[in-house]
């Protein structure tokens, strides 16, 4: 699975992007974010409030209970601030 | 291409040029144009620097361009949206919609940019003399999008 | 000068840069442009001739800018229109509104526009194989400018 | 008193300026058309129908219980149809 971040999700984790293989268990967004947490100081940081990030499924915006699969591009992001 | 991210200013009179160009069934083109904007605090703004997510941002924006086409009678649309360091008082996005009549293109030019401040993927990091920090969504935004959805 | 009638075709691009040159809080410009559109009717148009009243159109225009100042909080406002003889496709008005916020600048300029078709002295004569008729004035925009009054 | 006339007012009264002075029994707008009226068959037509024509007194709109005065600018018009 290729996890890409953004803007202060990018500067928590301290990674603009990588690629990881979730365990069996994260079947859904929720799932993931859950796990990503354990994945370091960085990411625990970025995701300690998951209602403050934005996850984009295949460049589509995604809720929690949205299904993952390992071939998909997931991103994380703070709600967008453009124009 | 109606929808266009790049890091390069845009030349405003030639973009809304081309909105009616090779046509005489448009009567209205309406347009926004955002800016850096010195900061309201007391600490100068420095740069706001632009980024984005390529690929999902220019098919958001194309997902608010199509929604807008089915709402309005529209003959074009136009989103262009810098991205990279800006100085303030520099264009950050140019959007337009041409129409024959103005209520169209009015309404449509507002939607578009209701819709892309709230949904398409842009975030804002904002550098003063005293640091960075990235720029927090306005609820008013939010709203701003939101009055749109019960049409 | 906010406030233009004149003969010549204008540069939209030069003219709303104007609206934000030397100073950086401006964050929001809205415009609109008014074309001379094709008739939708089965007789092409030939050309559209706009009468004035030097003297008072340029009255009523500045008694609009004035209003718009008062109702919303603005850094600059352009209103320039032609008169004299035009073809499809060209350009009649230029109507803008500058702002810190977009939603001053949006309401602004929708308000400048309906203002305007409702109270500016300007006449359009249109021009076809069959002949030449003054157009009539439309319910719509009576409407579009009294949904202004009641604010 | 200086006359204006635009559009088709002006078209149809064959004039776009003229000077007169109306009866001291001319005291306001709604008056100043009754008499217009009587001055020729092209104001008789313009004005068949007073509710289709506006009238400006010293470049600003103005009622038919307007009060007109000898040196007044006053204009004819139809409804607006700019932008």
């Amino acid at each position: 699975m290729k996890l890409l971040y953004f803007a202060w999700v990018r500067t928590a984790i301290g990674l603009a992007e990588e690629r990881l293989t979730p365990p069996p268990g994260v079947r859904d967004v929720a799932g993931l974010l859950e796990w990503l947490k354990t994945r370091g100081p960085g990411h625990a940081a970025a995701l300690a409030e998951p209602a403050a990030v934005r996850v984009a499924v295949n460049q589509d915006y995604a809720r929690p209970d949205q299904p993952v699969a390992p071939g998909d591009e997931v991103a994380l992001f703070p709600p967008v601030t453009g124009g | 291409m109606a929808v266009r991210v790049q890091s390069e200013d845009f030349d405003v009179g030639a973009e809304l040029a081309r909105l009616s160009a090779g046509t005489h069934a448009v009567g209205a083109v309406a347009s926004f144009i955002g800016l850096v904007r010195e900061s309201p605090g007391d600490v100068p703004l420095r740069a706001l620097t632009l980024e984005h997510y390529p690929g999902m941002t220019e098919r958001q924006l194309g997902a608010i361009e199509a929604e807008a086409r089915r709402r309005w009678p529209l003959e074009a649309v136009l989103i262009v949206h810098r991205v990279g360091r800006l100085q303030p008082g520099e264009r950050i996005v140019l959007v337009a919609a041409a129409s024959r009549h103005r209520n169209a293109a009015f309404d449509a030019c507002r939607f578009l940019v209701d819709r892309l401040k709230a949904r398409a993927p842009f975030w804002k990091l904002e550098e003063t003399a005293t640091g960075s920090r990235w720029l927090e969504a306005g609820a008013d935004d939010q709203r701003a999008a939101a009055r749109w959805d019960g049409d």
